[in-house]
């Protein structure tokens, strides 16, 4: 199980912030969020949006572990 | 120092303890950034941060500032939750031996935190809610470090 | 707020009251000077200004920093007298919309406070005393506002 | 009388930091002042030694009022 963490906008999209979801790649996980919910799908994809796994910044795909936290995060603003 | 809080701060009291013992430090340049009232509509901030995550970033950044303007020191203190118009959102100060090296970090780390750091902003206002993302100003302010040497 | 004193100051306090009541205003930046041990030699800076004329000079600078950079408002504060290591020597603040004004505005106050207003500076070290006057870096620093147009 | 203000290392070099001196004109105050003491002199002709007069900057000769205040300030140096 991974635990799915969604930021900003794209919580408001799914409507929910967080979540443990069963999933053994970035790739595999993504594909299971973008059934589940086209638009979120396409958000997840989009421009700006950046992916960490266990805290730190990934790209591409990767093998996800046992309770591995992986959290999407859209263009951010801070100050 | 880096540290979030979902508590109201008085920037002068961080000035107070940041300039405390400073006797070989020239110079401290500081910015806080206060939520504006925007002409009268009252709205609401409100700040997301991904604990842990959020302060290692901002971490590296400073770390950063630390080697490109040689600084004797920094603080970084930043609210996240609900702020109302008219409370401090960010302070930033930093210590120097002059005063360009202390003037040219604060404002690097503020052109950071305001188009690289993992917060989210959402406005509540009297039109409903809005996130807010960087400008195009905010993106071009960052930019002007990768091109320019320091001085 | 134009102001000399003989007295040692509180750079944190003059910031919590400049910031204090500004809904509308964006950004605050802050610049204090600080009298510098000089790796252990215990220097005294003594400070001398030419009462009401040197408020009034920095005022007019004031007043420019003003409209330049549409500033909401502006305080400094200049220690005069004897000046032990590690004590602050100067305040400067600036309130403005947006950071870019307000950090301009402090340095352009600071640039022109260095090598334009009307003060007189001597130092008391081991080895005697000196009057010090604006280096180079210093009157380069103030020209860049010559040339610049305001961003 | 016209009172005469010396600042910082000009008030070291003459030793003196204000008088009252009688003269018609700050070009036969000048002239004055540098007979009496020809380094003072030499120092008020010096580079970046401005006057102000009344508490405003001068250039050039003027005439002095009874009650004038004359002020030879070196180059200036704050914060």
């Amino acid at each position: 199980m991974a635990r799915v963490l969604l930021f900003g906008p794209l919580r408001d999209l799914a409507g929910w912030r967080e979540r443990d979801i069963e999933s053994g790649s970035l790739a595999a996980l993504r594909s299971l969020l973008a059934e589940e919910d086209e638009a979120l799908g396409l958000a997840l994809d989009g421009p700006g949006v950046q992916v960490a796994v266990d805290q730190a910044l990934v790209r591409g795909d990767m093998p996800l572990g046992d309770g591995s936290e992986v959290a999407f995060l859209p263009p951010m603003s801070g100050g | 120092m880096i540290r979030l809080t979902d508590q109201p701060f008085d920037p002068g009291a961080l000035l107070t303890a940041f300039a405390e013992g400073r006797s070989e430090t020239g110079a401290i340049a500081t910015f806080t950034g206060i939520a504006r009232a925007e002409a009268g509509a009252t709205a609401i901030l409100e700040l997301e941060a991904y604990p842990g995550f959020t302060e290692a970033e901002i971490g590296r950044i400073a770390d950063q500032a630390r080697a490109r303007f040689g600084l004797h020191d920094l603080a970084i203190l930043h609210r996240i939750g609900r702020i109302g118009p008219g409370e401090p959102i960010v302070f930033v100060a930093t210590a120097a031996g002059h005063r360009r090296a202390a003037f040219e970090a604060c404002d690097f780390l503020m052109d950071y935190l305001k188009s690289r750091a993992p917060f989210w902003k959402k406005e509540h206002g009297p039109g409903g809610e809005r996130w807010i993302e960087p400008t195009a100003q905010d993106h071009a302010d960052r930019e002007r470090w990768d091109k320019e040497t320091t001085g």
